[in-house]
């Protein structure tokens, strides 16, 4: 087979940079856990990078892109049998069928690794290595299925989601609810102060995410292209603008424009961006990350409001960003930007987008959160020590007790 | 023997440092402490949620000192770390019984 | 409009790593403040960001980039209309317009946030968000437009620019001189010491300016061709010089060769190499790293000789190493290299280019630094509060006064 | 000449990646030092980027590269003459040959830097300054050659190495033993703890070797193709399934998954896919991860059995790591996958490449030590101060002994 | 003039803080400090290399208080530390002969 | 009951804790300090710019100890952290009037 060099040369950097999100994703949460729970978080990701990748090859792509079913894929391409020299049933590409299967995988492990923020300082590690791998199986990949694969029902209903609103962002979002309620709160939540311990680190980790988000959505185009170039754009755009309207919120609320705020809100763009990156041009995309960045600053006290304790606020912007944007596309969406896509209500297409939009946020939300909320119990039931530490161990932290390491040794000697 | 113990604000540790030596003090102990007093702690915001943080980094001296410098060395210690400010800190004395400098094993006045 | 997939991934390629400077940037910068504003670094930085990339879309890339003017650029792609389907006249390239208004953009963002370095320590936040936006449009935008736009005066002066000594480094280096002057010395300074707070967050922020100023400089080839590969090994090479040559004369100096040393040699010759990249051979770039790494290691004490105040040499590194890069051309350009180039002294072209070089650098100096003076002294007279911190608020460091928050905490509790 | 620029953009790309490595690699290292020599250990990685660089322009790559001959380059190319125009004889490449000579000048850069593990807390700067020089040339260059240029007496034997197994892990993983056996044990080894100061620096680092080491092994394609592809993505599931053996092979021995072996682990996969990447299937590559990574994780403890102290495990990952990859290859080799690869004991090879990838391993092993140990000596004997620091400078510590900084001053004052 | 010194589990401060404040403590000074007692420490393992760490973080409370509110203060601190549990630590008492406001160099009780 | 203070050299606490421990020592307390004396401190160099740093790291170690223990436990304490270079530190003896264990409000010698 011969495939265009430059579309392969971009899909192949953006697979790099999507994997890159994984350790930028622990690191921004890292900084914000306390100290004594800081190994514990950069774990639970980097786990996901191990695991979800041999899953992926194993079954998982299979399932998620085999096969012409509505509902979920086969197993024709269980343990790698063809996966590297056929597509997926009505894809046809420019780059090799090999990458587009490791380029999806680097979604596939993002995903429920973006739940580690939520269920920090603890879940037992235990429980973590077996909550991902089932849900990798029985979340993520019909999720996947239905709206990223051509036979998917979601995909053949005209719902949008250019690189993963439904299938990553508010799948995890709603999934981390879910497993905060079976979770229950931390030990002191929310009296007790819990600040942030690092935010360096923190930031270190919102700058790699936001380059990785760059192979993430322009990587989507699957090609170096037009439809590339906009979605970069797009994805910049929705970050810097959401960045903004989370700190003039956050300066009118509380007085102060933070620096959390910042690596929050840019975060809160890329999500909503996320669906709409190839189908919005510029301008409707600076709207986008504005309303995004406004509307996640406000989401994150309602886990205050309904006493969920959701750590570092993945509802609140995965969740709501991703929901936000989801449905954003429905009324910025535009024909002109991309020809797959569809006009939204601002661009004369009237509502149809938008409710096929609304169907697959409803859709993915009820899926997700009851087959969540089922694994999580059945953990709870049968996993032998069940999926939360010991008061003691929370207390001491789960650096030294799930993993017997401590973060920082700081002091010279 | 006595041992002066000052709790200072930190910017003023060098200042401190520098008179007490002009005084002849030959060595002290300095360490990271928090105050909580009359002075106000400050707040933090972290994504809309205050904490308020009542401590306020400190630094604490320790100077031992013969009987007859601890009144040049304390008034020194005060007059060198005021500011004037809520804050400024507290110094106190303590009786010592014995002093021993570890490398040579003298005691008393001969090892400080 | 059909581009070439090869050439469009290498440039959006190279405007992910541009972005990612910033962030480097921002650590950079971070490692070497104190604990106390190391969030206030961050924040400026990452501010930057938002606040341009908004301002480039809506107004700043049209300024610098439209119409055929000498002086100025024109409204035609403000709020990006035709931003995304057209070319700035004068330039016809094998990639989406789209993108080459996006690659810009990046710089756009980096330029300004190369001043936060200098006025450390001390500005409010409030003013630093004023200042970005207004020097953003009254200096880089007209100077880009010199320098850069096909129509531009300087350009068509002959005077050469490859990826933006005299826009990027120039202006900044001197900008920050007219800010510190403004603003005045920190409390304490120079007697009372300032060591950097974490050089690990410093070297981390090193290795990712290197990484993007591939990026940088080998994308402004605006292709995947044989110039980028040039300019990719000359930029490398000038960053291993200069290393090389800051590390012998601090070694010569102060006896010792310092980490920090090594970084800010590095980043010296990256800013020596910048305007040269694709006019100069391999050999060449050596040499200018090798004189630029020399050349700022000894500008960096100028400010205690001077007594101004440029926190972390902003001055010392990117005017100097700025002004050396932009006049060495005028001795190495080699139009064996480059058939859009010009030779230097050296490479029998005679003195033209160098005094060529010499008008853009002192054209960018005197505007720069008189119209950025001019903004802060606004600032200061109308500005609310004046463009500094309080002696208290500086006391108790900029992170807590200004944005409410803590760098770390790092005890275990 | 006219070069592919889908085949250009991808090599510049992973020039950058890289070139990035070697900041990772840095962090990696430098959280696993104790904090007094941090510094001492970013320096010494930096300062390889900044001399290697130099060396190769100058001489290396000349000799690595230059002439036909079976054992060594000659000086064809000695300060860049004529490199930036031709090939070296035997390669024709769609890209510019000047992207060729950089993009291998990262390898060279990092092979030397992997040793800075092996030698930490005790080697003087001023012999790491002379070692690296020396060694660059008397042992990296003529590895090089033998392996990766065609007219290389390895290379015509047969031997495979995609991207540096024998010439970058085995080598650099032996001359990490020779080089320890010269300088010592560090004082208190192993009975005085030595524990990580900044595990979350370590997993940075983790996280940008693993990101740039898709442009190392999928770059090694030299071009954005199928291949490309099946590097990454077996680069990728090597990395993952190494991690989840060194980590139940940890649990099973201490009873805890740790973090530091999750980052170990994914090193270790890494490290063994690297000559195999483009010669063997995806199935395979998570074979030799797994097989790996609970091989390494045994390994590392080999130092305490034989005394010699090997600080950060350099033998135990690298050597051992680069031995698996190598002799896997002739085990899971498949010429289905790369036509000019050769088909292994598993494809119906039999026993002829294992053979060959013996004998290319053997020949490292022995030349590297021999040459390592005697630079070493030498070193020891005939420069002023010896390779070791006093007993002194190491209780105080690299960073203020060699570099007068300390790394941290993180109290808020 | 005595001084308290507490060595408590360093979750327990807040607790103690606020009890005393409520007493009419008006301040105090803490450090961060490592404790070795009956409390065992903890082990790390660092590539399959196992470290037994002996010592346990504590926080270390230093109240200076008039003679005649040594028993009441003592007494509310033991009983708000408490936790029950082996390394709960230790209160002792030391007399102070002089204590000084540096802010207003008021001397004994004025001074707290 | 008495509270002897060290300040000692860093790297010299591993030695010191196990010698007390089998001196029959139960428990101590010990803190990361900055210490100015005769030995000097180091320089510092950054971007050509040197600073003198006055100060030395060392550790802080208090123990609690019965009044007949306490020349026991001095001397082994000064002689295992000897090393006999400037810098080795000092030790302190100062009075205690009460000394408490929080978990179970044993006092006195019990409380040890
Ligand atoms: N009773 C006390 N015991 C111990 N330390 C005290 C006491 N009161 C104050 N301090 C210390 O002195 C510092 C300054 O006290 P504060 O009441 O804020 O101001 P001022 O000394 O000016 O009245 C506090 O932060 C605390 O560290
Ligand atoms: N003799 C002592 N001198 C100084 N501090 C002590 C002494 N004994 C115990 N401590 C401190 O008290 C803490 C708790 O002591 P430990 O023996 O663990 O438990 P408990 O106080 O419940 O008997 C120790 O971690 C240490 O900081
Ligand atoms: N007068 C003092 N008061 C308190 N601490 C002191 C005093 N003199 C010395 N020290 C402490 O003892 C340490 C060692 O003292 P130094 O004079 O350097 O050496 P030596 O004890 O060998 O004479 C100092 O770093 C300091 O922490």
């Amino acid at each position: 087979m011969k495939f265009d060099t430059g579309d392969t040369a971009w899909v192949l950097t953006s697979a790099a940079l999507v994997m890159f999100m994984t350790p930028g994703l622990a690191l921004f949460y890292g900084g914000m856990v306390r100290t004594k729970n800081i190994l514990s978080m950069l774990m639970n990701n980097f786990f996901a990078l191990g695991i979800v990748s041999v899953l992926w090859a194993v079954l998982a792509y299979s399932l998620a892109f085999g096969g012409e079913g509505e509902f979920i894929g086969n197993f024709d391409y269980a343990f790698m049998k063809d996966a590297g020299s056929v597509f997926p049933p009505g894809l046809a590409l420019t780059i090799p069928p090999l990458l587009y299967m490791g380029y999806q995988m680097m979604f596939a492990v993002i995903t429920p690794a973006l739940i580690t923020g939520a269920v920090a300082d603890r879940m037992r590690f235990k429980a973590w290595v077996w909550f991902i791998g089932l849900w990798v199986l029985l979340v993520y990949t019909p999720v996947a299925h239905w709206v990223f694969a051509p036979s998917g029902w979601l995909f053949k209903e005209g719902a949008l989601d250019f690189a993963g609103g439904t299938v990553v962002h508010i799948n995890a979002g709603i999934a981390a609810l879910a497993c905060v309620l079976v979770l229950g709160k931390r030990k002191g939540w929310p009296n007790h102060p819990m600040p942030p311990h690092n935010l360096p680190l923190t930031l270190i980790g919102a700058g790699i995410l936001w380059f990785g988000w760059f192979g993430f959505n322009a990587g989507s185009a699957l090609g170096g292209n037009g439809l590339a170039a906009q979605a970069l754009v797009n994805t910049h755009m929705a970050a810097a603008a959401a960045m903004l309207s989370w700190l003039v919120v956050e300066k009118l609320r509380s007085g102060h424009a933070t620096t959390l705020g910042a690596a929050s809100g840019l975060v809160a763009g890329l999500v909503a961006i996320t669906p709409c990156a190839g189908f919005v041009g510029t301008m409707s995309s600076i709207y986008i990350g504005a309303i995004a960045g406004a509307l996640c600053m406000l989401a994150v006290s309602l886990k205050h409001k309904f006493g969920y304790d959701d750590a570092l606020d993945v509802v609140g912007v995965h969740l709501v960003g991703g929901i936000a944007g989801s449905l954003l596309l429905g009324v910025f969406g535009d024909v002109a930007i991309n020809e797959f896509g569809r006009d939204g209500i601002a661009y004369g297409g009237g509502t149809g987008l938008f409710f096929d939009q609304l169907l697959a946020v409803g859709v993915t939300i009820v899926y997700s959160f009851v087959v969540t909320m089922a694994i999580m119990l059945a953990l709870k039931k049968f996993l032998p020590g069940g999926v939360r530490a010991d008061p003691e161990q929370e207390e001491e932290g789960l650096d030294l007790t799930q993993h017997s390491e401590t973060g920082y040794a700081l002091e010279r000697a | 023997m006595k041992l002066i113990v000052g709790i200072i604000k930190p910017f003023k540790l060098d200042d401190v440092k520098d008179a007490l030596k002009e005084l002849g003090v030959q060595g002290l102990t300095v360490s990271d402490v928090q105050g909580f007093g009359r002075q106000r702690g400050h707040t933090e915001v972290y994504r809309g949620a205050e904490y308020t943080i009542d401590f306020v980094p400190k630094v604490r001296i320790e100077i031992l000192v013969d009987d007859g410098d601890v009144q040049r060395v304390t008034e020194k210690l005060v007059e060198t770390a005021r500011t004037g400010k809520i804050g400024d800190g507290k110094v106190w004395v303590v009786p010592v019984e014995t002093v021993v400098r570890i490398r040579t094993g003298e005691a008393g006045s001969d090892a400080l």
